[in-house]
């Protein structure tokens, strides 16, 4: 019996303990007419070879397409220590340190884990991580409303520049509380600061900023977090944490810097992986600590005094505050944040710089190299981190299917989140990108558009 | 022997992992960080050494019995992790063309079809990424169900006293008001306090069950009369669904949306904290609430349904569909273990429970509902034990740390005095459970022999007993240079 | 710098500590004229990332064709938490267990290993590994030249029914020792022990006699055995483990067993990888332990009269004894051992004998359905255990070359080792072929002898 | 918290892994075994269980600075196991066409390639899969070279006294008699001893340089003219080439044939005793005589030379071609250092084990030879303190295991009484060196103290100091059902 040990003789001398005749005497509680007879439909049981060879095929199936797409998600390359350690027995079937004293590993790499997005994000105080970018974004807007002193806005503005999609799963889970998405629009790709003087007199609880934006480009970080806190708005800063090897942090923008940074931890040594597990950061200002969501490792001492580590501030969370805890988040994503953690340590604050700046001069060299070609060119002249938009002479989806059959995949098409920029494509190429694999595009973008649209 | 900070390693450019060399970056200064992060400055070894040295200071299924009760801490296979790790699925892009992941896509179409069969329910996303997320996506689709029928003023959650803190919680991010209803002496609701409390305000209840008592309710099919009744809809907590695999379905109790546990009753890690996933579960008159994307087959093609195809979807509530990984391990459990093989589960962690309860119970101890059956769980309560000695649930819980055993869950559910709410479920050997047996027996005595003693405990772990208050009176929550604890 | 943690302070501050001015200095005891000046051709260093991709293009360049070879390296399903656990870094990363009290984890593995291999092959004592099959026979030869106090015989009869490569590393092993190998002639696939009468004047130190042999076939163990020890010699058993959990073991051939077991430890949970890392094992009665090569485990009691395990027996060794130990072995393949235990735990008695039954009966399948075909039949009666030989009506080359470009491996050629045979080959289908994979060979096969030779 | 033998888990009818259902077989049955073997019986969980808290109780790289002289005990990166098990490798079966092993040949005739350089060398074979084997193999070729010249009675092998006991051990095996040189106070060879014992019997010298005193032997020019001119041969035992790579080469010192410890110098795993690789390296001389099989190109195709093609080889030395695993995960780590990185290896190796050295003499050891540098290792005699204290080295061994440091090589070379030989290798820290003094210095403090506080070492393992005695004096080998230890 698959992954159960007991042995008939176990079975019956433990009935007869229970005293009961039977297993299925210990379900007589169960009404009958609640009663089901087994799960037949799901079939027979595979051993463990079969449905080995079954993954492998399916995976198999798949391939492994040379991939430009970034849209969020980003194809680092992962040393192999990283997911060799984070997946040992020890970090990865055990839970929640609950009980301290058996689980200083777990608490150890959390307090690491903070220490280092602190100062990655130039914050003060970060969480034990909560499930993606996208809900640390929707978090951030709950506690910037919780969190804000000067007003009472149930308002957040948000860049249209801003992942669409943070923006659509921010709405789902704001929707219940009444908090309204203000949407600041787009200008050649970058936020439009102009239009905010438009907004001078609608009270905001936070201005969101996204920082290289969801278009890749670099955001006027200074101006929108100054005009913010003018405005008596906290500054939630949205940032892929890699670019911050090399690009000034959210605790740095403007004069005061943001007071909220979060997004995808997944650029920090974590795979594709069709989109998850990954894991969402959150750092903020000291002062707003206990207003955030998730779990938090301190530092304390034991009966002997010695250091060790313990979660804390508990009071926040749902166990102990129920329906006033600051979030509903329980289980969040410590293993892919311990992942994360042992990432960071390998790559040290040069390694992860080194990687920013690789994956800035690759992008810079795909776009050069499919400019050149007839019927592409790019949107916007705005400087980027490592994606671009590209204006496309013909449709995006058969370009891209085109791409795809040649088993590349080219990049994320935005007509459907920003139907205004016509055919245009978002393209990445990270450090895992060769000088070869950027020309294999190029000669097979080549191929599509040398043939007039 | 203490291991140091990662940041005590510390010695100007070391690195660990040397990547290719930089290239040039033409940002504008005015963009670029001037300072440098502080990160670890440590070797390849270092690294390794640090974090092999610290995960052996876990406690963990894979090194310990681990009855946390609530949290169904069975084995995770290996094999699910292998297969999970696949290099494809590894590095499949989540916006990739379908046609390069339709081996992937095939999986999660299966997945969710064999999650409706469990459950007894008409559809499945798989996207919300933890539990407490499965409950959102179920309350916020009552709620727009409610208002796609224009009726607006059903705001109240009803959760019973005993409900896990992520129920109310997650009413109150939905919006909603919480009402809460008291357990009944014999572990079931209070149904005259249920009466009273619904009414054209109620959106709709939550519930677990088997509870986190660790029975069964059975009222539970009046308690969905009442409710839907009332105009509410019923909200089953699927964490206790290892003990019903097979033998009843939320679906037959009456549920009009459900959340799973995988990373419980699907056996997919804990991973210290995390990720799981709350795969949820609907009838009929909720399926056009689903939170999008889910996949869909067409003719011999699988795909993604998004919003366009959705109208009234509660929305995303994933950057892109949840925890994939996970439910690739969630996946290969279920096929490894297959209709039969799930039901045997239930068997077996109702067993294990049961018999732990008898044990325990002709060991000396209370149990919280005596008269009742366990299902996948039980609780005892310490107060008498703490009354006659004054140790209490926390000190038992230290010093089954050096018996080598992890401590079940303590002080929850609040309504059960010096509670421990044990749960062994299904892979542990009856010779772990008399082990375990043996251990509270032997705590007991020495709490009536020398509790102080008792109150030492821990002793064998990295650290003794650990300052709480401390902790956050005076957060330490970021390491600095030069600070000590 | 790959590997190396100093920075530049840590170096010039050691370089004073030594009181040298750099570190060419600390070479300077090597005479000029021997000097080389660095290693440019062996090339560049490749990042992790850069040989990750290399490394993977290779493997997948090599494809994963269906595997229908034996022939001494076979094919099963490893359960994913063998390789898991014992690539775990305390047993990856430790060396030979010389410090005993911090070895503990190492060293019962074996002691546990050691028991395994004795209730498998019925006999006293295990080492703790040798190389691999091949060389543990070849040790075996030498250790029975050593034990053997009935004659001073270096002859030992070996016979041709026995693995052609085993026979051919003895030889390599035992030609400094002038130890001869006698042949033992086949008949029909089998030892012909009609041939011994010719032998029984010529004294043996040893018989060596494998079953299931190289051809598959099932040998008289029993005739063989109580012959060589009516002679004086000792009986040398050579088994694949794996079959042991069907097959009368060494330790009980005969009246009195096998003195000696060895064998190839391969299909105990090691991966087919190209040859190696295996195991050979070995196994002898206790009265010739003191015989035996390699290390051995030991349980014993500790200070406070705890049980714990250390190395014993060591007089046996070269470290110890040098010039007249009892083999050069010192490393040898510890951590495939203790993947093996992991493997045979997780199997357990019941679960070997399945794979066993079940690779048996695949193997009769394949044949059946190859031999239903023209031109292809069984070329001995004897029954066999999970390979049989196939004779072909036409060039196995030919035939195995049409199955390879189809991606199945289709069997072993024979023609070098037994040139006797004409056109045979070797086929195995073990426990991991599924009905359909031996109807791909059989139909793969109908479409090359469906046409006439 | 002792762990049980694996047996004693034992319980009728559990199984970790089920495998498919056994099909019948028709094996008559006087093939057949009656009994059933003694094997395990426990859940999958609960060998998970037992072989992960099995291997906490080990000392390794990958959680202790473990400068274990003469191994190399350097860091083993995690990428070159991870790649060396790609499926695709794993599953290639060795007698496969080529035609499905091109990526695999590719790579191993670039190691055989790399092997040359870093030797400087004119072929390699990469078959014997230990150091052992590799001197085995080169020992072998020496006696074929001899033979094949008719000269047959060149029979006697010269070792050092300081020779690692394969040597003497391998030249046995080979059916030679071994002479033993000594070596002279400066820790280099005696050459007058030498010159009066090479002669026309003589077959050849095996040695280690640097030697296993931790230095260089200097007069290796003169050794190599003595040998070749009385008509010997000159072998090398690469165990320690990680002191010399790219500063001097074996084929420059007029090493005919050297062997090379891959899971030394190259880094690949010792995996509690092996496997390891000991791939052999010789000049034109000895080509014709090189084991098979090897790796030869032939266009752009791969393919193996084997026997037929080589009609002088000594033959083969495994089944198939060695230990290929280890062989790639040697690759991986030469591409992944280049050139120049093989060279920082030696440096820092060097530059660790003398720094070592020269702190150690410093805080008041003894060295064995203080006037000379060390190479990658060194040795200290603790015969003062053993004299004046009774605390030895075996003592101090285990003393620094509380410390948590893996003790280095204890009473190896024999010649230096009371000898510690030290590794430190290049991958350790300056910091992890530092420690190792202090250790070694409040040992040597305490000895003077409390010498029997010393002798009670080690207190924090899971074992206190073994009865190695009673172990070799009643031999408990295998576990039976009721015995104790
Ligand atoms: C009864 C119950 N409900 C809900 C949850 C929340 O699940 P999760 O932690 O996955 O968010 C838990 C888990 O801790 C639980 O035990
Ligand atoms: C100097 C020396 N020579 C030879 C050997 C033998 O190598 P192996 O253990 O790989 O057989 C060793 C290793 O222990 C050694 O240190």
């Amino acid at each position: 019996m698959p992954f159960i040990p007991h042995t008939d003789k176990d079975v019956s001398q433990m009935l007869a303990g229970i005293g009961v005749d039977n297993i299925a005497d210990l379900f007589d509680e169960i009404p009958s007419n609640l009663r089901t007879e087994g799960l037949d439909a799901i079939g027979p049981a595979l051993s463990e070879a079969e449905i080995a060879r079954l993954m492998q095929t399916r995976a198999r199936a798949d391939g492994e397409p040379l991939c430009f797409i970034g849209a969020g998600a980003y194809d680092h390359y992962v040393p192999a220590a990283v997911w060799d350690i984070a997946t040992r027995g020890e970090f990865y079937s055990a839970y929640t340190p609950y009980q301290a004293e058996a689980s200083q590993g777990t608490l150890q790499v959390i307090y690491e884990f903070q220490t280092m997005l602190t100062s990655l994000t130039g914050l003060d105080v970060a969480n034990a991580s909560l499930y993606d970018g996208a809900t640390a974004f929707a978090e951030a807007c709950l506690m910037a409303v919780r969190a804000n002193r000067n007003n009472k806005s149930r308002r957040i503005l948000v860049p249209r520049a801003m992942s669409p999609v943070y923006r659509s799963v921010a709405r789902a889970i704001l929707a219940g509380q009444k908090i309204e998405l203000v949407e600041l629009p787009l200008q050649d790709g970058c936020s439009d600061s102009a239009a905010l003087s438009a907004m001078a007199d609608t009270e905001f609880a936070a201005v969101a900023i996204q920082n290289p934006s969801f278009l890749g480009t670099l955001e006027q970080v200074d101006v929108l977090t100054d005009w913010a806190h003018a405005q008596g708005a906290l500054v939630i800063g949205v940032a892929n944490p890699m670019s911050l090897a090399l690009l000034k942090p959210p605790g740095q923008w403007g004069a005061d810097g943001a007071d909220i940074a979060c997004g995808e931890g997944q650029p920090l040594g974590i795979p594709l992986s069709s989109g998850g597990p990954y894991y969402g950061y959150m750092v903020c200002r000291q002062a707003i600590v206990r207003q955030m969501p998730g779990r938090i490792v301190g530092r304390t001492v034991d009966l002997e005094g010695n250091p060790g580590f313990t979660l804390t501030l508990q009071a926040r969370e749902q166990h102990i505050r129920r329906s006033r805890a600051t979030s509903n988040i329980c289980t969040n994503q410590g293993l892919v944040a311990t992942a994360s953690t042992i990432y960071m340590s390998l790559m040290g604050a040069a390694g992860l710089r080194r990687v920013a700046s690789d994956c800035n001069a690759n992008t810079r060299a795909l776009v050069d190299a499919l400019c050149a070609l007839p019927g592409i060119s790019r949107a916007f002249p705005a400087p980027f981190f490592h994606e671009a938009v590209l204006q496309l002479d013909r449709s995006a989806v058969g370009a891209l299917a085109a791409l795809s059959s040649q088993g590349i995949l080219g990049g994320y098409d935005l007509a459907a989140d920003y139907p205004e920029l016509g055919n245009a494509i978002l393209v990445c190429a990270t450090e895992t990108k060769s000088a070869a694999d950027i020309a294999s595009y190029a000669t097979a973008a080549a191929g599509i558009f040398g043939v007039a649209a | 022997m203490r291991e140091p900070i990662i940041f005590e390693y510390d010695s100007v450019g070391r690195q660990g992992f040397t990547p290719e060399a930089a290239g040039e970056t033409d940002i504008p200064a005015e963009w670029l960080r001037t300072d440098v992060p502080l990160m670890p400055k440590t070797s390849e070894l270092e690294v390794v050494r640090h974090f092999t040295r610290l995960s052996q200071q876990n406690f963990s299924i894979d090194t310990q019995f681990y009855p946390l009760g609530s949290c169904t801490m069975k084995y995770n296979p290996r094999v699910c992790n292998r297969l999970a790790m696949l290099p494809q699925f590894l590095s499949r892009h989540p916006l990739g063309d379908v046609a390069h992941g339709q081996g992937f896509l095939q999986t999660m179409f299966e997945l969710q079809e064999m999650l409706q069969i469990v459950t007894g329910m008409q559809a499945v996303s798989l996207t919300p990424m933890a539990g407490a997320q499965g409950e959102f996506a179920g309350v916020a689709m009552i709620r727009a169900y409610h208002d796609a029928r224009g009726d607006h003023g059903r705001t109240q959650i009803i959760v019973p006293d005993a409900a896990h803190g992520t129920n109310p919680a997650t009413a109150t991010m939905c919006g909603c008001d919480v009402v809460e209803i008291p357990t009944a002496r014999n572990g079931d609701i209070d149904l005259e306090r249920l009466r009273a409390v619904v009414g054209p305000q109620t959106a709709g209840i939550m519930l677990t069950n088997p509870s986190t008592l660790g029975v069964f309710e059975r009222q539970i099919g009046e308690i969905a009369g009442i409710v839907h009744a009332a105009g509410g809809l019923l909200y089953y907590d699927g964490a206790n669904l290892n003990a019903i695999l097979g033998k009843t379905m939320p679906g037959l109790m009456g549920f009009d949306v459900v959340h799973m546990n995988l990373h419980k009753t699907f056996s997919t890690p804990h991973g210290g904290g995390g990720p799981g996933s709350g795969a949820v579960g609907v009838n009929e008159r909720l399926k056009p609430f689903l939170p999008v994307p889910f996949v869909v087959k067409e003719g011999d093609r699988y795909a993604w349904a998004a919003e366009d195809e959705c109208p009234q979807t509660i929305g995303r509530l994933s950057a892109f569909m949840g925890n994939a990984g996970v439910l690739l391990r969630a996946y290969v459990y279920m096929r490894m273990l297959g209709g039969k093989g799930m039901v045997r589960v239930a068997d077996f962690a109702v067993l294990n429970a049961n018999y732990l309860m008898s044990r325990l119970r002709d060991a000396g101890f209370d149990l919280a509902y005596p008269e009742r059956r366990a299902s996948h769980e039980f609780i005892i309560s310490l107060k008498q034990i703490e009354r006659e000695t004054g140790v209490n649930a926390m000190d038992f819980a230290k010093a089954l740390l050096d018996y080598g055993f992890h401590a079940p869950t303590t002080y929850f559910p609040l309504l059960v005095p010096e509670c421990l709410l044990i749960e062994p479920t299904e892979t542990e050997s009856r010779h772990a459970l008399d082990g375990f047996v043996a251990a509270m027996t032997a705590i007991r005595d020495m709490a009536y022999a020398d509790a102080d003693q008792v109150k030492q405990a821990p002793l064998t772990m990295t650290v003794r007993r650990l300052d709480d208050v401390r902790a956050a009176k005076q957060p330490d929550l970021v390491w600095r240079s030069g600070n000590q604890a």
